[in-house]
């Protein structure tokens, strides 16, 4: 466990040195000049010389990576060139936003999803299992985009019963923040919970084939005790590595969902930071994400090593 | 008294009947061994009992036990008969026990589903009984995981599981088949303290008459879903009639049947001419999980220093238990892995440094059966294709002479040359195992090692599998390195044996002498524990 | 009612507009926040903004303007003539970042005479000066405070900064110690929303008031029907045109040039990409200034002429690359103007880009075929007379023109010269002249007050009440 | 869960797949009308006799778009998992062969690649190539790379540690030989089956690029954009945004239903692979 442990942080810390590499030479190859965007069609080049100086963009590039890395190591990756704030102070703020975003849609996501699959799983081949197996069908298919369109239009333009978009911030009262996330969580979420429901219901009846369940209902255990006790546990294995799986896609829906609800996260700061070559937040988030999906992994690996002892010993 | 009685029992599993009248009794205190063929209905009658047919399966018939008829039961009520009131020992352990629980508490949660105490208690309940079981809490605790332990102990784990309970009637399935002879015996022992002890009924299943002739009172054996005799154990084997009932006992009793003479070797000294294949001193170690990051690493030592050769013609074979390293060795001696220390000479020459010519020479010569008749042919090839496969160390080789030869080798391991266009799926165990051994053929080789290569099948299979290699070994003068766990099948066909254990090899010898004289406690400890027909066939 | 929410379609990368072009930046902070020393008013005029009045030498190169008293930044600090010579100091200093440097070149220094009084010394006579004194980018800044003007703007307008919640809103509160009429509104929310629909939404939905430039002119019927709101188009500056490379072949050629003109169909593109909101243009001047001359005639929609011309230039079988900057006005006008260059029988590639690249590529590099793109800076004639932009435009006599206007300070004469800077554009076909931006006011019926126009990117919110 | 269940969803999706990638086939040398030719006249037209799906606001006919939209969604999915599929599946399955070293580099490799969003790589490249179809392939292509190293390596591991290689290397053949004779024809219907599945995502994903206008450009038709230019105009003419969205959604399930339908043909034991095989 331990060892797995170190393994893993060791090889989490070598993925995101090379990341950082890799990322700091995509944004050299951006073409377009952070100066120029910044003072638009009427800046004269010794403006613009004057400003490339003040963003220290006329360092030589190892002195650039080098403060960069190093700043992200005391956790303070640089001043934004357009916002003029420390990068970290930005993202901190975003991320009040895309993570409760992103958990809420996971959370939504595991709610809805699990028990569907649990459903379907304990009245297999009936028709309940068949339905849901068709909704799941549907559920995977359908672009979150456009289901949260579809959202929009229906529960807040023509019900109004929730905000159509925006963020009023955590300082205006929980209960008017979590409403604004709502409709993007559930639009996230939907497609996602169709994939768990669908796993859910495969592997849980992949278990309750297995010789160990009908040992437990030799024992006298009652169907719905063999499923609680003895099926769940192993039936949620393939569900943690989904769910591991599912993680950048949420960050990538996370991204494109920021855009339709004009939600003042993550996603839109990079889009915004990349149209405004504020380079160092690009490479900043960018790397932070990278950050993200790597630990989620690693947590993946862990609570594998927790639930399953057969990975907890061996590792 | 009669405690259970079946009578008439049909079971159908998605329409297809499995059990077709299916009739017995049971009385308290009594064992009763059920034998058949692998797919006769042994298993089933047995979830019929319990009620616990697959998804699609209906049962038909009456099942009797104590005066209720089981089938007429709702599943509440079941429930308090599974378990408290017939216990169930499934066929592999390995995949009965939920791998992610302890097995202590694997076996405290029957007793707690039946009885009002603690969990404490169970726990402590559960603890003795593992240890009655024979895995003493010092040695083997309670909160391991079933992956941690051997078969045997699986199998122990199992059994302690469903006497927790104290049942009436316990139902064995199978539950020595996975194991070892030495290991097998040991659960039968304990099988027999069990009954010693609590006095249930036990309804001991399994494919092996050697096994149910030990243990029962009375036998039935079953085929195709029937119950085609019944009687008591002893002298079973003289009163039986029913065909399916004599080619079973035949077989049972092979070692006598196909003790075919063993050819004297060809005058030489290994001083003079160097053995076809020979390991001298090798060993190979796999290195075990550290216990944390900074613990030594630790190793298993598969293969310790072992020498063994073969010479032209002869027959050796490699006997031991499960996890004893035979495989290992054999592989090392395949040149399939590279030995840690040691070398493995083919004609007195170490292959490690040798050419290409050298190495396909050996191939050439040197060819393999393994353990696993079915998992050693590519599923997407036809059988023809996987024989002709090593045909390209003769060099190019033209389309008609390569299904000549195909066909002939077809027909030397007596399967048809029609079957060269079936795909392995299509064949039977013991088919599959003759297209493995048309595969080792095909090249002509000289010698053949052959890894477990009778195990898995049943005693028919088995037998008909040693007769051919008889006489192959007559017509082609093959030699052979056999290994296996079963000492009829070592005494059968070998003329020298080596008996391996943990890794190294502790008795050499002439067969008859090794297994009439053993000197190693091992050797005589791996003697005792073949099951004794006496009683059944006398 | 004394809040007001109100949609912009860019989120302000920070909230100094002498510290960056974005016109989003003008639209928050101009008038409400900052104010410059003239201001700039709903209908184009100049009026005195910090500064009372102001003379003019009369050799036109000595400006003096007498500053208002008793005016205080939101910080507490008073404003004087310190702080108005720091600002135009800053804002012509080598190392200055100003946006609108280039504007301030005839600048040669600035004076305080007096707290109260500045005097500005030029180059040359520039009677631009009032005019560009009045641009957002020029407000006057604190002088302890400039350096923090992006994230803690402190200027002197009638709105003090609240709290920005980047990337959603802009909280402004009424300054009670405004110098002028005190506002009607008391708190300010700029809502950054720039999907169309999600305007739409939140329009609809009443979470936002106002948007005094709706991004989606397909909606404005829909509003218009609906009774909770009022619609009111007006026109912006943003002179849309077809820009061209004329240093390019073949774009060099002059008749090359004019049959792409005559095959811009001005009528289907206004319906097509602004479901008819916006005007015409047929030159580089948008309609509602002084000395307009309308020059739509001047090449009508003509296929077939345009494809005589191309025939005569030897410019059959052309092919050229559209360059498209992210608005939708552009992508959209760029889809049908592709297809009515096809129909003539010139072969469009389209290339959407970001800002950033369009910047690079087409505005800094030249390296362009063809661009859509909308000039919204008021009075900028002046561009066709550089040198160096992107429209390769060079014409001596255009310049000689230019020069001309620019120390002119009669007005009659004034606008017979504009007049001839329109007709010598449209003559020379520099770019397609395609229509004027409309400004696509939408807000609650109730709210009163907005610029019908924006002569600036602007949203003056002084006079914005709602109706009792 | 019968078979005929299952081999309905084999069907389905059969002809789903096989409709959708006809449709995009001969959108290219027919359709309707001119998908490009504006007719902003006639825009907003509702469906009837003369345009089955109405036009858009442009006056472009809707069924045209959707047939031609077909093109950027099917080609980029298809690309991409060749990309994934060739450049992955032989690293999978060459890294579970050798051990060691090599193979530690490619999962090394494959889980670096996995932790950088797609969409971010193509923000990346759209900034870098400029927008288009070529970057959407790369993009969702690098993405799919490390999908298909794992599938591959967890198929192939113990293919390479079976009988029948073993047997194989008895019979004296090489690693080469061996590779492609005896393990990929065993993982090719695990392949068969994520690619499957993977292309139903890469329609999804081209959409999503398309819809943030990372995809196909105009004035090239495509769903995702055509999704982007209808949000505006939902309250307008719902048909154009719920038509592009139907096809979407349509295309997604015929691939999930071809997947799980080739699943269930493809396992020899007749069972299902799991699901969660198939999405890991
Ligand atoms: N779940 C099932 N569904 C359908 N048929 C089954 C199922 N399990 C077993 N069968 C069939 O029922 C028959 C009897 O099987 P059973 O397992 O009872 O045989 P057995 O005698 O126990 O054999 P073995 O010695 O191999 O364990 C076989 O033909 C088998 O194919
Ligand atoms: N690749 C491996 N990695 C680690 N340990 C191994 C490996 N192969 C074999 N071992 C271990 O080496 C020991 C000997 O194994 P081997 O397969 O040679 O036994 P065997 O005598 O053939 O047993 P059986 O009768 O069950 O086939 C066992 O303990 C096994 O767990
Ligand atoms: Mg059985
Ligand atoms: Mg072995």
């Amino acid at each position: 466990m331990i060892r797995a442990f170190a393994a893993g942080v060791a090889s989490l810390l070598a993925t995101l040195l090379v990341a950082s590499v890799v990322i700091f030479a995509a944004m050299q190859v951006l073409p377009g000049d952070p100066a120029q965007v910044m003072l638009g069609v009427n800046a004269r080049p010794d403006t613009l010389a004057a400003l490339r100086e003040q963003l220290g963009l006329d360092q030589p590039l190892a002195v650039r990576y080098w403060t960069w890395v190093s700043g992200l190591l005391t956790g303070n990756p640089g001043v934004s060139h357009t916002y003029a704030v420390p990068v970290s102070d930005l993202i901190a703020a975003r991320l009040g936003v895309s993570l409760p975003l992103a958990a809420l849609a996971l959370a939504l996501a595991v709610a809805i999803g699990l028990p569907l699959g649990m459903w379907a799983a304990a009245r297999r081949g009936r028709a309940v299992d068949r339905g849901v197996l068709i909704v799941a069908q549907l559920g995977i298919a359908v672009p979150n985009f456009w289901l949260a369109m579809l959202l929009v239009l229906l529960f807040a333009v023509t019900l109004r019963w929730l905000p159509p978009g925006g963020f009023p911030g955590w300082d205006a009262g929980a209960g008017p923040a979590l409403l604004a996330l709502v409709l993007p969580a559930v639009a996230l979420a939907l497609p996602q919970s169709a994939i768990l429901a669908q796993v859910m219901r495969q592997s849980l009846v992949d278990v309750l084939a297995q010789d160990f369940v009908r040992t437990a209902r030799a024992k006298g255990l009652t169907r719905g005790q063999a499923l609680r006790r003895h099926a769940l546990r192993n039936a949620f294995i393939p569900i943690l590595s989904v769910l591991g799986l599912q993680f950048p896609f949420l960050l990538a829906g996370t991204i494109i969902i920021e855009n339709v609800f004009f939600l003042p996260g993550i996603g839109r700061l990079v889009f915004q930071a990349v149209n405004q070559r504020d380079l160092i937040v690009v490479q900043s988030v960018v790397m932070l994400l990278v950050a993200i999906v790597a630990v989620v992994n690693l947590l993946v690996g862990l609570a594998y090593a927790a639930v399953d002892p057969r990975v907890r010993r061996a590792a | 008294m009669t405690l259970l009685t079946v009578d008439n029992l049909e079971v159908d599993v998605a329409g297809r009947p499995i059990l077709r009248g299916v009739g017995f009794t049971l009385t308290r205190g009594e064992t009763l061994g059920i034998i058949g063929r692998s797919g006769s209905g042994k298993s089933m009658t047995a979830l019929a009992l319990m009620r616990l047919l697959p998804q699609d399966g209906q049962a038909r018939g009456r099942i009797v036990f104590d005066g209720t008829d089981l089938l007429s039961l709702d599943e509440a009520a079941m429930c308090g008969i599974r378990g408290r009131r017939i216990g169930v020992v499934f066929q592999e352990p390995q995949s009965a026990l939920n791998p992610l629980m302890t097995i202590g508490a694997q076996v405290a949660e029957g007793i707690r589903q039946h009885a009002d105490v603690t969990r404490r208690e169970a726990a402590s309940l559960a603890a003795e009984t593992l240890a009655r079981a024979g895995l003493d809490p010092a040695r083997v605790s309670p909160d391991r995981f079933p992956h941690e332990l051997s078969g045997g102990q699986r199998q122990r784990v199992a059994i302690a599981m469903t006497v927790a309970m104290r049942p009436d009637i316990i139902i064995a399935d199978e539950p020595t088949t996975a194991l070892d002879v030495t290991t097998q015996a040991r659960i039968l022992d304990l099988l027999r303290t069990i009954l010693r002890d609590d006095g249930p009924a036990l309804l001991l299943i399994s494919h092996d008459l050697g096994v149910v002739a030990t243990m029962a009172d009375r036998i039935a054996v079953m085929d195709e879903g029937r119950i085609v005799e019944t009687g008591p154990t002893r002298g079973f084997a003289g009163r039986a009639h029913a065909p399916q009932v004599r080619t079973l006992i035949a077989a049972a009793t092979l070692s006598r049947e196909i003790a075919a003479p063993v050819p004297p070797l060809p005058e030489h000294t290994p001083a003079e001419h160097p053995p076809l294949l020979a390991a001298e001193a090798v060993s190979r170690r796999f290195g075990l999980p550290r216990a944390h990051p900074l613990a030594w690493r630790q190793y298993r030592r598969a293969v310790d220093q072992v020498s063994l050769s073969v010479q032209a013609g002869e027959s050796v074979a490699l006997i031991g238990e499960s996890g004893s390293g035979k495989t290992t060795l054999a592989s090392l001696m395949l040149g399939l892995q590279t030995p840690d220390a040691g070398r493995i000479a083919y004609r007195g020459q170490d292959i490690a440094g040798a050419g290409r010519d050298v190495l396909r020479r050996m191939r050439a010569d040197v060819q393999a059966v393994f353990q696993d008749p079915y998992s050693s042919l590519d599923p997407r090839r036809k059988a023809g294709w996987i024989i002709a496969e090593p045909l390209h160390l003769a060099g190019p080789i033209a389309a008609d002479e390569r299904d000549e030869r195909v066909a002939e080798a077809l027909r030397e391991v007596g399967l048809s040359p029609d079957d060269a266009n079936k795909y392995p799926h299509a064949f039977s165990g013991g088919q599959r195992q003759r297209i493995a051994m048309a595969r080792a053929l095909v090249t002509r080789p000289r010698l053949v090692v052959l890894d477990e290569a009778v195990s898995s099948l049943d005693v028919v299979a088995q037998a008909r599998i040693l007769d051919l290699l008889a006489r192959l070994r007559a017509d082609h003068g093959l030699a052979y390195l056999f290994i296996t766990h079963d000492l009829r099948v070592a005494k059968a066909i070998a003329r020298r044996v080596a008996v391996m254990h943990d890794g190294r090899i502790v008795e050499e010898g002439m067969t008859a002498e090794v297994l009439t004289d053993p000197q190693h406690p091992y050797t005589r400890a791996l003697l005792a524990s073949q099951p004794d027909f006496s009683a059944f066939a006398a | 009612r004394t809040d007001l929410a109100i949609g912009v379609r860019l989120e302000p990368p920070h909230l100094d507009p002498t510290a960056a072009a974005a016109a989003v930046i003008g639209e928050i902070t101009y008038a409400n926040l900052f104010e410059g020393l003239t201001r700039i008013d709903r209908e184009g005029r100049v009026i005195p903004g910090l500064a009372e009045s102001w003379e003019v030498s009369d050799d036109g190169k000595v400006y003096t303007f007498r500053l208002r008293q008793g005016v205080f930044f939101h910080d507490g600090s008073t404003f004087d003539a310190r702080d108005a010579v720091f600002t135009l100091e800053r804002a012509i200093a080598p190392d200055s970042i100003n946006p609108q440097k280039a504007l301030l070149e005839p600048i040669e220094a600035v004076e305080a005479v007096d707290a109260h009084t500045l005097s500005v010394r030029l180059k040359r006579p520039t009677a631009q000066l009032p005019f560009i004194l009045g641009l957002p980018a020029l407000v006057i800044v604190g002088h302890e405070t400039a350096e923090t003007n992006r994230a803690m703007p402190n200027g002197t307008g009638p709105f003090r900064f609240s709290r920005w919640h980047m990337g959603d809103r802009v909280d402004l509160v009424r300054n009670d110690r405004y110098w002028g009429e005190k506002p009607a509104l008391s708190r300010v929310t700029f809502r950054v929303i720039g999907d169309p629909s999600a305007a739409y939404a939140a329009l609809m939905a009443g979470n936002i008031d106002a948007y005094t430039n709706f991004p989606a002119p397909e909606h404005l019927p829909q509003f218009e029907a609906d009774p909770r709101f009022k619609v009111v188009v007006g026109r912006t500056e943003g002179k849309t045109v077809l820009a061209q490379n004329n240093a390019r072949k073949p774009l060099d050629d002059i008749r090359v040039r004019r049959a792409i003109a005559h095959a811009i169909d001005r009528k289907l593109l206004i319906d097509g990409a602004l479901y008819g909101y916006g005007d015409p243009i047929g030159s580089h001047f948008a309609p509602q200034n002084a000395g307009y001359v309308d020059l739509t005639g001047r090449y009508p929609y003509d296929p077939e002429a345009a494809r005589a011309l191309l025939r005569e230039a030897g410019a059959e079988g052309l092919r050229l690359k559209l360059a498209l900057p992210p608005p939708s006005y552009a992508r959209r006008s760029g889809e049908i103007i592709a297809e009515r260059l096809r129909d003539v029988g010139i072969q469009v590639d389209i290339v959407p880009m970001e800002w950033a690249q369009w910047l690079t590529d087409v505005f800094r590099d030249k390296n362009y075929d063809l661009s859509i793109v909308s000039h919204v800076e008021p009075n900028d004639l002046d561009i066709y007379a550089r040198d160096d932009y992107y429209f390769n435009y060079d014409s001596p006599e255009y310049k000689a023109l230019y020069a001309e206007l620019a120390a002119e300070q009669d007005e009659e004469k004034r606008l017979v010269l504009l007049k001839s800077l329109q007709q010598k554009l449209t003559d020379d076909a520099v770019n397609g002249f395609l229509f004027l931006l409309p400004k696509l006011g939408v807000w609650d019926a109730r709210l009163q007050g907005f610029w019908e126009n924006a002569p600036i990117p602007a949203n003056d919110l002084t006079g914005v009440r709602w109706e009792r | 869960m019968n078979r005929d269940f299952l081999n309905a969803r084999l069907l389905a999706g059969a002809i789903i797949v096989g409709g959708v990638c006809l449709m995009a086939l001969i959108s290219l040398v027919w359709t309707p009308y001119d998908p490009l030719k504006l007719d902003i006249a006639n825009r907003f037209a509702p469906p009837g006799p003369r345009h089955w799906l109405g036009t858009d606001q442009l006056g472009r006919d809707v069924l045209s778009l959707l047939m031609r939209g077909a093109v950027g969604p099917v080609g980029v999915s298809i690309s991409a998992v060749t990309i994934g599929l060739v450049v992955g599946a032989t690293a999978g399955m060459l890294a579970a062969s050798s051990g060691g070293v090599a193979s530690y580099a490619t999962l090394r490799t494959s889980d670096f690649l996995f932790a950088f969003p797609a969409l971010l790589i193509a923000i990346l490249l759209r900034e870098t190539l400029g927008p288009g179809m070529l970057n959407a392939m790369v993009a969702i292509g690098i993405f799919y790379i490390p999908i298909f190293i794992r599938v591959s390596y967890g198929a192939s591991l113990p293919v390479w540690r079976s009988g029948y290689v073993a047997a194989a290397r008895v019979a004296g053949r090489g690693s080469l030989w061996i590779a492609t004779v005896h393990v990929l024809p065993n993982i090719a219907g695990v392949l068969t089956v994520h690619t499957s599945v993977q292309l139903s995502l890469g329609v999804l994903a081209e959409a999503s690029l398309s819809y943030i206008g990372l995809g196909v450009q105009p004035p090239q038709p495509s769903w995702g954009r055509m999704l982007l230019e209808a949000q505006t105009l939902l309250p307008i003419s719902p048909l154009l945004a719920i038509a592009p969205g139907l096809a979407i959604m349509v295309t997604v399930m015929g691939f999930n239903l071809l997947g799980a339908g080739l699943r269930q043909a493809l396992d020899p034991r007749g069972a299902f692979i799991p699901e969660s095989e198939a999405v890991r």
